[in-house]
């Protein structure tokens, strides 16, 4: 493999800093121009994202040494396929979120807006931090940064309701990553010497196996960003934030984040031959089923549209963990995919959820009959962001969908082939009554609210800014199923380094 | 002559002469007390940065004072320990020096200040001077130096300080009586009292009653003076109700220097096999910091005042050094010697924020921190990075002293240790993540606050080095560790 | 018995320390408290007098005539040098912690610890 | 209380007799501490320091370090008890 030393990587991460620094300074008074900086920032840094692309593609890495803190704590990047592979969406979708942030944040003429941007900003930097590091240290560090920097924007609105929902966040995150991540990444510094991300994992055979299975098990309760049962409490509370940051940081940057270091930990840490000679991966992947199950089980009880989603969200995000855990070639190929078809999906389902609410004020399923007239665009992307999640062609969702039905046939893991199935049923029943409602019954008559029922023929869409961005999303997830190549190129030289390949 | 020959014997001599100087300025002009207190804590700052890159470029410095030959005169020895812990003695005394200037006068009458300039030099002096002597009379000698002054500085505080102060001296010399007596013992079986002759002395000895009391008794006489739990309790009155100033200098630098004796003790005058293999002390030690740790964490989490929670946080952090000197290996060594810089950077800037917060507000109550950060930004992002720290997020300096303290507790499978170390962790995240919420998400309602702004400069600028340096520390660690720690581990580690 | 004579110096200095540090600790009067601490560091000032002491020795003055000098004819100074030192040490904590005394009693009129815990817990 | 007091006395106590036990006994003159260091105090005290007390020359010259240390305890220890009693003419001002 051919590495090229680049501070590229670097640069992906700074450019958001430096933004925060110009959004504190512009501050209040100059809106425009703070503004301004994050779309700046998003550009950049997706330019930036970008450029290394074709270098990757030709199986080249890129690798950055920052800062050799002690001979075995080195903060140091490498920009792979996989780590590209996050980047990149991740980048990507912060320019749309940044211009829905906008529309969204003025629509409701919100408080502390400079603060607002400028964590969202030290958040991305992480976000891009994690998908770069070269070592588990590196993505350690990022990975509590993303924690800290998010806090705030969970908490943005400062009401009791809030300050709790962000309390759990942090006590959820924090808590078990300096508990169990933190020991973890000890333990395999203790026994296998070595921190770095190698494509066949760090531990040597000779290892006791007890000490492995703790170490993993360590790992899997650590990294609660993925929201595996039974930590996933912390993504249903963290739910009172403002709709964008619920947006990108619950569906694509936090969530992603985690289900990214899973994978990185399976694939990379532990390596397959490890994983399956010691049978985790099928322990791994029982957890995720049952997440998988008994999330989607929650979201149907759910009437609040952002609650449904989060636990939709908890639902999906074991997709990825299962995929990963299956660990055979085609399981990881659909657990990567999954990444990308999800955060466009998911974030689609946000942003219509934030604009709905922009609108109209409503936040709940049962408020929701009818408004399809109203808002047709908006509806129209719910109802894409919905099929894609359910997996149906021609939506993003059926693309990992397909990987994954095929690696638990790899596998001969049947059981979570009937997972999958009943899951998918599962996410039909959720989703889609809402888009019935929303399109094809009538509008409830409020008494007290006369005025506004009157005008239900007439458009009432959010701002359009909001609604360009979540058209973007939607057309997004469909343009993924036609021209997959990008993702599924970067996908293939993940699983060719790690599983020896189809 | 060269200055920098005699710079061991000097950064002890010059604050002791200032301080003798100031008592009679004091009665003449007032007004010069004050420079003349911190150009001498200026001169050992630069005489501490002078003798560690001596030390770094040319090993061991061994000062005989008098001219006479150990060990039948006393002697100065100089290695990476000792002057790492100088260097942080004066860095914090002389911090606190420009801290204390505008924060003593709400607390302070104005004519004590020259006595009480005077008085922190000796402890100044009483710290130092136990931190370069290679004879342990003349250890004891300056403990008492220290201590006396201590006592004293924390009696002048405010409600309940002078009680405090009184228990702190009936521990303190306890404390002190039982190191005096280890000495007796140490030296009528050997003879000596020069610590590197006892040390060729001594293993000999290894089997013999007395030697096992020495020990004991020095021991258990440091671990009263470090609070270590639980002989703490004179500490949390005593800090708490100290005027900030005193708090700050007492709480970064006193327990950092007793556990440099600790660490003198069980590896320079005792080998280090001694503890680890001839008597289980080195484990009953991990226990009974474990234990320290633990307590002291969940004492710590029941407090209202913010002064008294730091307190018990302290005693949970000196069971951080003990248990990692202890734990018989250079990964834990090391993580106790370099938290020793990070606990006393950390510990000082939060003593320092809530001395700040304490100058405008008249509070120390958690619950009035509300809405803070709106008032005094730069103190608050301070105390945010040190939370930080104090969690163990990287790259904050906390982070890397308790990553080589918990490999340490693992090679030494000393697994509740690990636990302790994460408990402890773990509530510092609830502790200071429950005050950050009030300053910064919680709206300000009371009427106390109106006057509350941004501290004074001089009081502003030792906080915002404390912060920055904690950072740069955490960055650094693995230069500071190959250039100075590295040496400081033992031999047979 | 041999062992009971032959370091019954010990045994009184141990005696004496016990009675001391059993005052500082458990006597509630803060005075006794002190007087507790007195004898404590009496006694360990005797302990190290004690090591300096040879079998039918004189105290360490030399006669200038003397030329040869026998050192087992002398006590040990070393002891007495550092007793010296230690006692002006307790000494001066013992005026420090007579100064605190002062200072609480002006404070709150006795030197009863429990009194004063009493009057600090009604303040609150 | 004055149990545990009590309790830590003689577990103390119990100690010191314990390791008592192996100290060399009263007025030996063959102790460590009267042969190691002590003997040059006495033998060279003359030629070295010119003054036939022993005492005099260990605390003044050998060791008269250890003596400006003791002094250093009584200035402090004055200090001290000026900072802590004494009443200041503009106490009433403050």
């Amino acid at each position: 493999m051919e590495i090229i030393t680049s501070a590229k990587p670097l640069f992906a991460i700074l450019v958001s800093l430096i933004a925060t620094i110009l959004i504190i300074i512009t501050g209040e008074k100059a809106r425009n121009l703070r503004e301004a900086w994050t779309i700046i920032a998003s550009i950049v840094k997706f330019t930036i994202v970008a450029s290394m692309l074709p270098d990757i593609l030709n199986g080249r890495v890129i690798e950055y040494t920052l800062l050799a803190i002690t001979s075995e704590l080195v903060l140091q990047f490498k920009v792979d396929a996989i780590g590209i592979f996050f980047a990149f969406t991740a980048s990507f979708l912060w320019i749309i979120t940044s211009l829905y942030s906008i529309g969204y944040m003025r629509g409701l003429n919100e408080h502390a807006q400079t603060r607002y941007f400028a964590y969202f900003a030290i958040a991305m930097s992480a976000t891009m931090g994690v998908a770069f590091s070269a070592n588990i240290f590196t993505a350690f560090l990022f990975y509590e940064i993303i924690t800290v920097s998010t806090f705030p924007l969970v908490a943005h609105k400062e009401t009791p309701e809030a300050i709790k929902g962000a309390r759990k966040y942090l006590v959820y995150l924090l808590g078990t990553s300096v508990a169990f991540q933190l020991t973890a990444i000890i333990i395999t510094y203790n026994v296998a010497g070595n921190l770095n991300f190698l494509t066949n994992g760090v531990f040597h055979d000779n290892i006791s196996h007890n000490l492995i299975t703790l170490t993993f098990l360590l790992y899997i309760a650590g990294i609660t960003k993925a929201a595996i049962m039974p930590l996933h409490s912390w993504l249903p509370a963290a739910m009172v934030a403002p709709t964008p940051v619920s947006a990108l940081l619950h569906a694509v940057a936090v969530v992603k984040t985690g289900v990214f270091m899973i994978v990185r930990v399976v694939l990379y840490i532990f390596g397959i031959d490890i994983l399956k000679s010691l049978d985790l991966g099928t322990v791994l992947a029982y957890i995720a089923s049952f997440t998988i199950i008994a999330a989607s089980v929650i979201a149907l009880r759910q009437d609040n549209l952002k609650l449904r989603l989060a636990y939709s969200t908890v639902s999906q995000l074991s997709y990825v963990v299962l995929g990963v855990a299956l660990l055979s070639p085609s399981g990881v190929m659909g657990s990567i995919m999954h990444i990308v078809a999800h955060a466009f999906g998911k974030i689609t389902l946000f942003f219509t959820a934030g604009a709905i609410y922009v609108a109209t004020h409503k936040t709940n399923i049962s408020q929701l009959d009818g408004i399809g007239r109203q808002m047709p665009f908006t509806m129209g992307a719910f109802t894409v962001g919905a099929l894609s999640m359910i997996g149906i062609p021609p939506f993003a969702g059926f693309l990992s969908k397909w990987y994954l039905t095929f690696g638990a046939l790899e596998s001969d893991q049947l059981i979570v082939l009937a997972v999958l199935a009943v899951s998918t049923i599962l996410n039909a029943c959720y989703f889609m009554p809402i888009v019935y409602a929303a399109f094809f019954k009538e509008p409830k008559i409020d008494k007290h609210n006369l005025h506004e029922t009157l005008d239900k023929r007439t458009l009432k869409e959010a701002p359009a800014i909001m609604v360009i961005a979540l058209v973007l999303t939607a057309i997004g997830t469909i343009l993924i199923f036609f021209f997959p190549s990008l993702f599924l190129q970067l996908a293939q030289i993940v699983v060719t380094n790690t599983t020896g390949g189809y | 002559m060269n200055l920098s020959e005699h710079s061991s014997i000097l950064i002890v001599v010059v604050p002791l002469i200032a301080s003798f100087l100031n008592v009679f300025i004091g009665l003449w002009r007032r007004s010069l007390c004050y420079p003349l207190f911190l150009l001498a804590l200026v001169i050992c700052g630069f005489l501490s940065i002078d003798l560690i890159q001596n030390i770094i470029n040319n090993g061991t410095i061994r000062y005989k004072l008098g001219g006479w030959m150990p060990p039948w005169g006393i002697e100065y020895v100089v290695d990476h320990l000792n002057a790492y812990v100088i260097l942080i003695v004066s860095f914090i005394s002389l911090l606190v020096a420009i801290y204390s200037k505008r924060s003593l006068e709400k607390e302070l009458e104005e004519s004590k200040l020259p006595y009480f300039y005077s008085t922190y030099l000796l402890l100044v002096t009483g710290l130092l001077g136990i931190t370069v002597t290679g004879d342990i009379f003349n250890l004891f000698v300056f403990l008492e130096i220290a201590s006396l002054a201590g006592y004293a500085l924390i009696a002048i505080g405010e409600n309940r300080s002078v009680l405090a102060s009184f228990n702190y001296i009936i521990m303190g010399t306890i404390g002190a009586c039982f190191y005096l007596l280890g000495v007796g013992y140490i030296y009528i079986i050997t003879g000596s009292l020069n610590m590197l002759d006892i040390a060729q002395l001594l293993p000999k000895l290894y089997e013999s009653k007395v030697t096992l009391a020495a020990f004991a008794f020095l021991v258990v006489g440091v671990a009263i003076k470090i609070a270590l739990f639980p002989l703490h309790r004179w500490l949390p009155d005593a800090y708490t109700y100290a005027p900030s100033a005193v708090s700050v200098l007492a709480s970064a630098t006193m327990t950092k220097v007793g556990i440099y004796v600790l660490i003198r003790i069980s590896f320079t005058i005792f080998e280090p096999n001694f503890s680890k293999d001839i008597i289980p002390a080195g484990t009953i030690l991990v226990w009974w910091s474990t234990i320290a740790i633990i307590f002291g964490s969940i004492l710590a989490l029941g407090q209202i005042d913010f002064k008294r929670t730091l307190s018990y946080i302290l005693i949970a952090e000196v069971g951080y050094m003990v248990l990692g000197v202890n734990l018989g290996n250079k990964e834990g060594f090391i993580g106790a010697v370099l938290h020793i810089l990070n606990d006393a950077l950390m510990i000082a800037c939060l003593f320092m924020v809530t001395g700040g917060i304490y100058y405008y507000l008249k509070s120390r109550n958690i619950e009035d921190f509300v809405g803070l950060n709106k008032k005094m930004p730069l103190s608050m992002a301070s105390f945010s990075i040190v939370a930080l720290s104090m969690i163990g997020i990287p790259p904050t300096a906390g982070f890397f002293s308790k990553w080589y303290l918990i490999i340490g507790a693992i090679k030494a499978e000393q697994w509740i240790a690990v636990i302790a170390l994460l408990f402890s962790s773990l509530v510092n995240a609830i502790i200071f993540f429950r005050i950050l919420e009030k300053i910064y998400f919680k709206k300000g309602n009371s009427t106390k606050d109106i006057n509350v702004k941004e501290v004074p400069v001089s009081m502003l600028i030792p906080i915002l080095i404390l912060a920055t340096s904690v950072i740069l520390v955490g960055l650094f660690s693995g230069k500071i560790i190959s250039s100075i720690i590295q040496f400081t581990v033992p031999g047979g580690f | 018995m041999e062992i009971i004579i032959g370091k019954y110096n010990y045994w009184i200095y141990i005696a004496l320390m016990m009675i001391g540090f059993y005052a500082m600790i458990a006597k509630r009067n803060l005075v006794k408290k002190i007087v507790g601490m007195n004898i404590f560091q009496t006694a360990i000032i005797l302990y190290f007098i004690s090591t300096a002491y040879k079998k039918n020795a004189t105290i360490p003055i030399l006669i200038k005539s003397q030329e040869v000098i026998d050192v087992t004819q002398y006590v040990n100074p070393l002891p007495h040098v550092l007793m010296l030192t230690a006692i002006v040490v307790m000494v001066s904590t013992f005026g420090v912690a007579l100064a605190v005394i002062v200072m609480l009693y002006k404070k709150y009129k006795t030197l009863e610890e429990d009194e004063i815990i009493e009057i600090l817990r009604e303040k609150k | 209380m004055k149990v545990l007091a009590l309790i830590i006395v003689i577990l103390t106590g119990s100690l010191l007799i314990y390791s008592s036990l192996d100290m060399p006994d009263w007025g030996d003159p063959n102790s460590p501490a009267s042969t190691h260091v002590s003997p040059r105090y006495i033998e060279k005290t003359i030629e070295e320091t010119a003054t036939p007390n022993a005492v005099t020359s260990v605390l003044a010259d050998y060791r008269g370090y250890d003596t400006l240390g003791e002094t250093v305890v009584i200035f402090t220890a004055a200090v001290v008890c000026i900072l802590l009693l004494r009443r200041f003419e503009d106490d009433k001002t403050h």
